[in-house]
């Protein structure tokens, strides 16, 4: 059985990688049709190997399989493994990957059709459905970093991908520098765990969980911290790197520069949520420090309300969705920050599905306009395209958490579990996920409306183009608003509300944090969950959201207006980004080179190169000038020095 | 009597007499039978000394004479290092016409004979009498380029400054004989073992001026003063000679006095070599940087390399000596081969005097540049260079008797000085030449040259037979 | 093959072959002098093979042993021998030594023959260092190695070379003179110049820590260590591509080299007492160094102070032992870090000296050095900005690449040692990143502005493209599979760590 | 009787004056020589007194030889002096710093 597993994972992961490598290096040979032909059919071998092993692992429950190929490194007391674990969580996870990456690839091949670069772009994206492959596939902590950098890696080239532009060239910049400030903490967190488990494999981490109780390090002086509370805060800035939680959240609105399918597939439904993943992952972990709960919820909630309300100002159709993804990796944060591991995971899922629907389709409506962004540009759209409107308010009907649709499910469950959680800053946590759900309809349906409603505000010349985007665009947008519809509802019941549940084993809750145990008696099947959503506050919020939404964009435009002049600080406050982009680019990058610029001029040109290096030289040379006037070329003086040498010799000696 | 262990002084003389008189009476065109019977000379000399090598120890002639390994070696080493001086000298003398003449080979004949009287004597007398007949031709010869201006200057300067290390080195002398009433060095020495602590104070009075008159002649800091200026105004060609063999004969010298006659004395010359071992590589090495003349650059080399060769001397062990004079016969060598490239390289109305004479030198002949590269080299002590593994015996020696600190100050001065080497370097390689004029080609200089330079590399490669024989010489 | 013989070979093959091609003489015979070249370094480089395949990685033993006398009356001897800390350098030493010589048939069109004859002699001299059992055979390579590589910047460097060469010289010369000292005061202890006698003295702690400043000097200027590296910029910039490769991949990493094999097994005490204050320059050297690298405007100067930061890793990789050894008393902890170090030079090896053949080669179309000249190198060189990609992700330590796994086991090791070691450490992840990919944007990415000749390069073909090929070979080779190199070490790592903990006092 | 020390005393003045006239005399070339006769003469008086209070001829021998050197020394030394006054005109020691430095 091991060996069919081991076989299959290795299908999984080398076939998208062998597709991407045949794409990139044989580009030129194979062509554009046999770019994306390779790289799609890689992916779908990898998609239906994960059917196969989502049937043995979830569905028949053998398992969990652990396995090493190789050994990566040995060195002395230790031994990293290149291995795969493939539990519920890692086997639904490569579900999830596989089947949006398989959808984007194909309409990729519609929405880059006229890109010179399209063999390269391909070639990216496998590479990329390889890299998250192994990041949720590891069985060890070295194995996980490979290919969280990898994601990191190649997300960083396709946000590049137009490097020409300098905009993306500066994002793919920005971003890849964000995430390895999380990396770091990740690295630090990494080796605490080799510190304290002299291993690195999360079998044998998860099975010795207890050594870090008894286990205490003083960062500062005489202040002494749970062992466990550092390495999970230390391992959870890595997840705040990659899934962009404030204050790393910067490079997300940035990597919009990239094509939109690289949004909806990196930057919306797999790689941000890989530290929502990893997080749950480390549930044994992070169940162990109530502060690293804590920490993961606060960040998570403050990430969810304050990114969702910068989301509202947004004119361009992907930053809006961009920010709304920060806003979702927030609730998912604050989900697992409340020991809800299996709601964060369910709204990974659902939002993985909804979120690249609503990114593929916001991808529709910039083509249709020629690639302009700009939602003021836009409206009226649903004449033109009908496929793309409906499948685009499906996705925001979901995002809005309006029943029944996936969004409702799992949003509900993480606001409910933030509401009973009793970890500290719980309260605050709450009072953000709820306004949260207001904020996400109101910018949601302000994009919705102002593109698909309203007057058309389309140029002329693209007006006459106007029209619904090929199928193999349409088709993947179809897809995933089926599941975009069904997924809370299916999934509901059996991976929240059931024990052990579809994720199983792999999730790890202690009895005192365990919110959903305490939920569970309040849930009577998933269409009462449904049908009783009239008497909850995060649903009448959202509805009101969305009335908003339509008052200030259809009905009352003016209002508005009005408002960004009243309140014309808060609205500074808001373009600005509550000033994370000012203060990164002038405090920590120009410091950053003003820093090293004192240290190159000051010290290491000035004082040891100048003074101490060229100094000497200059002294000797000039001591060399100077003694040079002993040799006056006077006869007189010749004998004179060595009268003196004489006298100073018998002075010496016989004195 | 053994007569046969003078024979190569006996030879020497007989002949220079016979080329002085085959000079005076045979017209010959461009001094070709002169120059031929010198060389012949030298190099028959060179055999009888080497067959007279591993004798053993002869002490005659009322003491005044010994042959020893010392002597036969260092005799080996001077005809052979005249020869190479005179192949460069036949060219170099001919196209300045008023050298030309037969008179150049036969003072420096004579001038060989002084050192190898100098190399194997053994009593004061005849050191002194070696030192003179050693010098008093040099200063002729300096001034052979009568002129020039700056030839005249440096022969006097040289004549005098000269004289007063003779009278010096003549007054300690006095000294010593006064408090022990002989001249023979064994019986010094065996008189002041017996005798120690009597008249100690004129003892170490003599000591003090025959160090300094020993010294002078190897051109040892504070008595360098003349070094610079009859290196740079002498004629090339004598400047080869005056670098090179006389520092042979005045390392024996030293040693005699000092190891053979006054090792009881050992704690008193300690410390006075130590002094002038710092300056001589502290001057040296400092002022070499400033200067833009080679020759003048090349003077300052050679003294601070006698400092280094002073600190095998001053070891006062055997392991010192052999090191020492390992130092004295490669640092011959590279001075040989530095002042021979710029004979090679000057010609007729072109003296290659500064270091801007050798720029590009590597564009217009690789293979000199080469050579020159090879000589700065092992003049700066890198390995696999002879220069290296003489600076390493007289380090080692240096440390083995405790004085490290002596060692490390040793190896700063040799840091500064590599600074001037690279930039001999720099100039023949890394700079554009001013001139394209061709270099002239003359085969037996360019032969002796690249024997010469390559043997700086080969000694460097297998160092041990030299330093082997350096060793056995003190056995 | 001659097992016997074969250290010897592979020292003197380039080295006879170097004069071979320097009597070629003018650059009319450049393609006689050009062939010979590169057959002695493919010579050589297979000549590793019979190396790699016979050598015996369980046993910490010296093999492929050579003992001739050399210099009797000092007791001096031809001694040569590997174990698992030479091999993978004498395989790098001929590997880099082969891209070198391959990079310059196209490149180097000026005194072709001195050119290639200063690189075999210079790999010839660099192998001597890493097999030399004799501690003064060491030194001559060591030593001799700096005369081809002083007339490589000189002869073939950029416009600052006189300064910049000689600047080099003098500095590494002032190390190595002191060691030479170091030397030769041990071989009067142990009446011998073989370096395993010098393992046995049982020194004064004073004399253990001059002997140890002594060995610093030598190996912290090659490394080179803050603040002794200012003069690795100069002579980066300076020099031609290949001396610049020679320097990042293999000069520097004799420094590392060293500090194995001399300093800790010798004086150990001395280390143990000093190891703060090589961890402290370790750290410097990251941190501090990587700050200026973000401030450079020229490439070479940039990767120069990368490499600086780099070997800072490989410093503080040797000198953690003795803290993780003082917290865990399990010395098979303190391997990660130092095998770390040793992969971490290798690595190095390939990602910056393919970095500097790239500048090489962009230097070599528009002759210029300063990022601000470029823009866009991407849209025109594409193959060349994917190769260069790779190399900047190794040394930006992207897992997968072989820069990763050495910063990844010195990280994990320096945590041991303390939490804040570990966080300087690691914050090369950012700082690395910084550098390596900004200067990446300028270069590579944003708009090819018209005018400044980079419409007009040429992507790279045949030798350039091999050349590459070998390196990101190697690149992904030890990044993905580093156990191939990390086996060769574990006995000699075993054996030095044995000695270099042991108390002496 | 005159003691030795007497003899030794004036060799010592000989010695000093003619060191002094090397030093202070910066105008003419001939008196240095002159000064080096004197030092000599200086270095003869010790040999003859050491001989005669030794009673050892060995010191009278060796005066003979310097006597001699001195004779040769002289005469190449007023040869150098006659070429640099065909060069330059003049044999004033302060003109002589052609070389220098």
């Amino acid at each position: 059985m091991i060996e069919v597993i081991k076989n299959l994972c290795l299908g999984i992961v080398l076939a998208p990688l062998a597709a991407a490598l045949i794409a990139g290096l044989l580009g030129k040979v194979i062509g554009r049709k046999g770019a994306h032909s390779i790289t799609i059919l890689g992916v779908l071998i990898a998609f239906i190997l994960s059917l196969f092993i989502f049937n043995y692992t979830v569905l028949d429950n053998f398992g969990p399989f652990n396995f090493n190929l190789y050994t990566w490194v040995h060195s002395g007391s230790y031994k990293f493994h290149v291995g795969f674990l493939v539990d519920n969580l890692s086997a639904t996870m490569i579900l999830l990957v596989t089947f949006v990456s398989l959808l984007v690839h194909v309409y990729s091949i519609g929405y880059m059709a006229d890109d010179p670069d399209y063999q390269r772009f391909f070639a990216y994206m496998s590479a990329f459905t390889f890299a998250m492959l192994m990041l949720v596939l590891a069985n060890n902590f070295a194995t996980l970093f490979f290919g969280w950098e990898g994601v990191g890696l190649i997300s960083y080239l396709l946000i590049g991908f137009w490097f020409t532009k300098p905009t993306a060239a500066f994002g793919s910049l920005k971003a890849f520098i964000a995430n390895r400030v999380g990396d770091m903490g990740m690295i630090l967190g990494i080796a605490a765990i080799l510190t304290y488990f002299n291993s690195l494999s999360y079998k044998v981490v998860f099975a010795h969980k207890a050594i870090l109780l008894n286990q205490t390090i003083m960062l500062i002086p005489g202040l002494h911290w749970q062992a466990a509370t550092v390495t999970c805060i230390l391992l959870f800035i890595g997840a705040m790197g990659k899934s962009a939680q404030m204050p790393l959240h910067v490079w997300l609105p940035e990597s919009m520069e990239g094509p939109t399918p690289i949004s909806a597939m990196i930057h919306a439904a797999t790689m941000v949520t890989a530290g929502v993943y990893m997080v749950a992952r480390f549930s044994p972990l992070f169940e162990m420090s109530q502060v690293a709960l804590s920490v993961v919820l606060v960040i998570g909630a403050t990430t969810c309300l304050f990114c969702g309300l910068l989301g509202i100002f947004q004119n361009d159709i992907k930053r809006v969705i961009a920010y709304s993804t920060l806003s979702q990796l927030g609730y998912m944060m604050a989900g697992v920050g409340a020991s809800a591991f299996s709601a964060g995971m369910f709204h990974l899922f659902t939002h993985g599905c909804f979120k690249a629907l609503l990114f593929l389709a916001a991808g529709s409506v910039i083509v249709a306009n020629h690639h302009n962004q700009d939602m003021r540009k836009m409206g009226g759209l649903y004449r033109y395209m009908p496929i793309t409107y409906v499948t685009f308010l499906i996705g925001a009907l979901a995002l809005s958490a309006i029943p029944p649709f996936a969004g409702f499910y799992s949003k509900d469950t993480i606001i409910d579990a933030v509401k009973v959680s009793t970890i500290p800053g719980a309260t605050y946590a709450y009072a953000c996920v709820l306004l949260g759900a207001l904020v996400t309809a109101l910018y949601t349906f302000r994009a919705f409306f102002l593109t698909f409603h309203g007057e058309n505000n389309v140029p002329a010349e693209i007006k006459a183009h106007l029209r619904e985007s090929p199928w193999v665009m349409t088709v993947p947008l179809i897809l995933l608003a089926i599941p975009s519809v069904l997924l809370g509802f299916v999934l509901i019941k059996p991976m929240i509300y059931t024990v052990p549940g579809l994720l199983g084993g792999s999730l790890t809750v202690v009895p005192q944090f365990n919110v959903i145990a305490m939920m569970m008696p309040d849930f009577h099947g998933a269409l009462a969950m449904a049908l009783h959503a009239g008497m909850t506050l995060p649903f009448w919020l959202a509805v009101a959201g969305i009335v908003l939404a339509w008052y200030f964009t259809l009905k009352n435009p003016g209002v508005a207006v009005v408002l960004k002049q009243r309140f014309a600080f808060v609205y500074w406050i808001m373009i600005n980004k509550y000033g994370f982009d000012d203060f990164n680019q002038i405090v920590l990058v120009r410091g950053t080179r003003r820093i090293g610029a004192i240290l190159l001029n000051w010290f290491d040109m000035s004082f040891i190169d100048g003074f101490l290096v060229n100094g000497s030289g200059r002294l000797i040379g000039w001591a060399s000038k100077i003694m040079r006037h002993l040799q006056t070329g006077y006869l007189y003086h010749y004998a004179f020095a060595m009268i003196i040498g004489l006298f100073v010799f018998v002075g010496w000696r016989l004195l | 009597m053994g007569f046969y262990q003078l024979l190569p002084e006996l030879f020497v003389l007989t002949m220079a007499c016979v080329i002085l008189l085959v000079d005076l009476y045979y017209p010959q065109k461009k001094l070709l039978l002169t120059y031929s019977l010198t060389q012949m000379t030298l190099v028959i000399s060179a055999f009888i000394s080497f067959w007279l090598l591993n004798t053993p120890v002869f002490i005659g002639f009322t003491g005044n004479f010994v042959r020893d390994n010392l002597s036969s070696f260092l005799e080996i080493l001077i005809a052979l290092v005249t020869f190479i001086t005179f192949v460069f000298s036949r060219d170099y003398i001919l196209s300045r016409g008023n050298m030309a003449r037969g008179e150049y080979y036969i003072l420096g004949l004579f001038s060989v004979l002084g050192m190898m009287v100098l190399v194997s004597a053994h009593s004061l007398l005849t050191i002194y009498l070696g030192l003179e007949l050693m010098s008093l031709p040099l200063y002729a010869m300096v001034a052979m380029k009568r002129e020039d201006r700056n030839a005249s200057e440096a022969a006097i300067k040289y004549f005098v400054m000269g004289a007063l290390a003779s009278g010096m080195l003549l007054y300690g002398v006095s000294l010593i004989y006064g408090v022990t009433g002989a001249l023979d060095l064994h019986v010094i020495a065996q008189s002041i073992l017996i005798s120690a602590n009597q008249s100690y104070t004129v003892l170490v009075l003599g000591l003090i001026f025959i160090v300094i008159g020993s010294l002078f002649k190897l051109g040892g800091a504070p008595f360098h003063m003349w070094v610079p200026d009859v290196y740079q105004g002498a004629p090339t060609s004598v400047t080869i000679f005056v670098s090179a063999a006389p520092k042979l004969a005045a390392f024996a010298m030293t040693l005699r006095l000092l190891a053979e006659m006054l090792p009881a004395l050992y704690t008193q010359w300690q410390p006075l070599l130590i002094v002038v071992a710092i300056l001589s590589m502290g001057i040296g090495n400092l002022l070499a940087i400033a200067q833009s003349s080679i020759k003048r650059m090349l003077a300052y080399s050679g003294i601070s390399h006698i400092g280094y060769m002073t600190l095998g001397i001053l070891t006062g062990t055997l392991a010192g000596y052999s090191a020492a004079l390992f130092y004295i016969v490669a640092y011959v060598f590279m001075t040989l081969a530095g002042f021979s490239m710029l004979v090679l390289l000057s010609r007729q109305g072109f003296e290659c005097e500064n270091l801007e004479d050798l720029r590009g030198l590597n564009n217009r002949s690789p293979w000199l540049a080469f050579m020159m590269l090879l000589v700065m080299f092992s003049m700066a002590g890198l390995p696999p260079l002879v220069g290296f593994f003489a600076k390493l015996a007289v380090f080692e020696a240096v440390i083995a008797v405790h004085l490290v600190w002596l060692a490390v100050l040793a190896i700063v001065f040799a840091i500064i000085g590599l600074y001037y080497y690279l930039r001999v370097v720099k100039i023949m390689y890394f700079d554009a030449p001013t001139s394209h004029e061709l270099i002239s080609w003359q085969l037996d200089m360019r032969l002796v040259i690249s024997f010469n330079s390559l043997a700086l590399l080969l000694f460097g490669i297998f160092p041990s037979a030299l330093l082997t024989l350096c060793h056995n010489v003190f056995l | 093959m001659f097992p016997h013989i074969l250290l010897s070979l592979l020292i003197w093959i380039p080295v006879l072959a170097g004069i071979l091609v320097l009597m070629t003489g003018g650059d009319e015979n450049a393609t006689i002098a050009r062939g010979i070249a590169l057959t002695a370094a493919i010579i050589s480089f297979l000549l590793c093979l019979p190396l790699y395949l016979l050598f015996n990685a369980n046993s910490y033993a010296m093999q492929f042993n050579e003992f001739l006398p050399w210099i009797s009356v000092f007791n001096i001897n031809y001694a040569l021998g590997v174990d698992g800390i030479s091999v993978p350098m004498i395989i790098l030493t001929n590997f880099t030594s082969l891209i070198v010589i391959i990079a310059a048939l196209e490149a180097i069109k000026y005194k072709v023959a001195q050119y290639l004859s200063a690189f075999l002699i210079m790999q010839g001299m660099m192998v001597g260092v890493f097999v030399a059992t004799d501690s003064l055979l060491f030194y001559v390579f060591w030593e001799a190695m700096l005369i081809p590589m002083y007339i490589c910047i000189g002869v073939w460097g950029g416009k600052n070379r006189s300064y910049a060469s000689i600047k080099f010289f003098i500095y590494t010369f002032i190390g190595s003179a002191l060691m030479l000292i170091a030397l030769l005061y041990l071989r009067l202890q142990a009446n011998s110049f073989l370096i395993s006698s010098f393992y046995t003295l049982d020194l004064p702690l004073t004399v253990q820590i001059l002997i140890f400043l002594a060995f610093f000097a030598a190996f912290a200027v090659k490394v080179p260590m803050w603040p002794f590296h200012t003069w690795l910029p100069d002579a980066h910039t300076e020099a031609p591509a290949g001396g610049s490769v020679i320097l990042a991949a293999l000069m520097l990493k004799m420094g590392v080299y060293g500090f194995i094999r001399f300093s800790m097994p010798i004086t150990p005490d001395a280390s143990l007492i000093l190891s703060w204050l090589m961890i402290t320059l370790g750290l410097i050297a990251i941190v501090y160094v990587a700050y200026i690298a973000i401030v450079q405007t020229d490439m070479k100067r940039l990767i120069a102070y990368s490499s600086i930061s780099h070997m800072g890793f490989a410093i503080l990789g040797c000198f953690l032992v003795y803290s993780i050894l003082r917290i865990t008393g399990n010395y098979h902890d303190a391997y990660l870090s130092i095998e770390g170090a040793v992969v971490q030079m290798i690595s190095h090896a390939f990602g910056s000296g393919a970095m500097f053949i790239g500048v090489g080669i962009l230097y070599d179309q528009l002759g210029s050095r300063l990022i601000k000249d470029y823009s866009g190198v991407a849209k025109t060189m594409p193959v060349f900005a994917a190769f260069f990609m790779l190399f900047a992700m190794s040394n930006v330590g992207l897992p997968g690449t072989s820069g990763f796994v050495g910063e990844f086991m010195i990280i994990l090791s320096a945590y041991q040692a303390h939490f804040w070691v570990a966080f300087l450490a690691a914050s090369t992840l950012i700082l690395g990143a910084a550098y390596t990919l900004w200067m990446y944007k300028r270069v590579f990415f944003c708009p090819v502005v018209a005018g400044s000749g980079v419409e007009k390069l040429k992507d790279i073909r045949s030798s350039n493209l091999v050349v590459f090929i070998l390196l990101a070979i190697g690149v992904i080779w030890i990044g993905v599979y580093p156990e191939w190199l990390l086996h060769l070490l574990h006995a000699s790592v075993d054996h030095l760590l044995h000695i270099s903990i042991q108390q002496r006092l | 009787m005159i003691a030795l020390s007497n003899y030794l005393i004036l060799s010592a003045v000989l010695f000093a004056i003619s060191i002094a006239g090397l030093v202070l005399n910066r105008k003419n070339l001939i008196s240095i020589l002159m000064c080096i006769e004197l030092l000599l003469l200086a270095v003869n008086t010790n040999f003859i007194a050491f001989a005669d209070y030794l009673n050892n001829n060995l010191g009278e021998v060796f005066v003979f030889f310097v006597l001699t050197v001195a004779a040769a020394e002289a005469a190449i030394g007023l040869a150098i002096v006659i070429t640099i006054y065909r060069n330059s005109h003049t044999i004033t020691t302060e003109d002589l710093d052609n070389l220098k430095g």
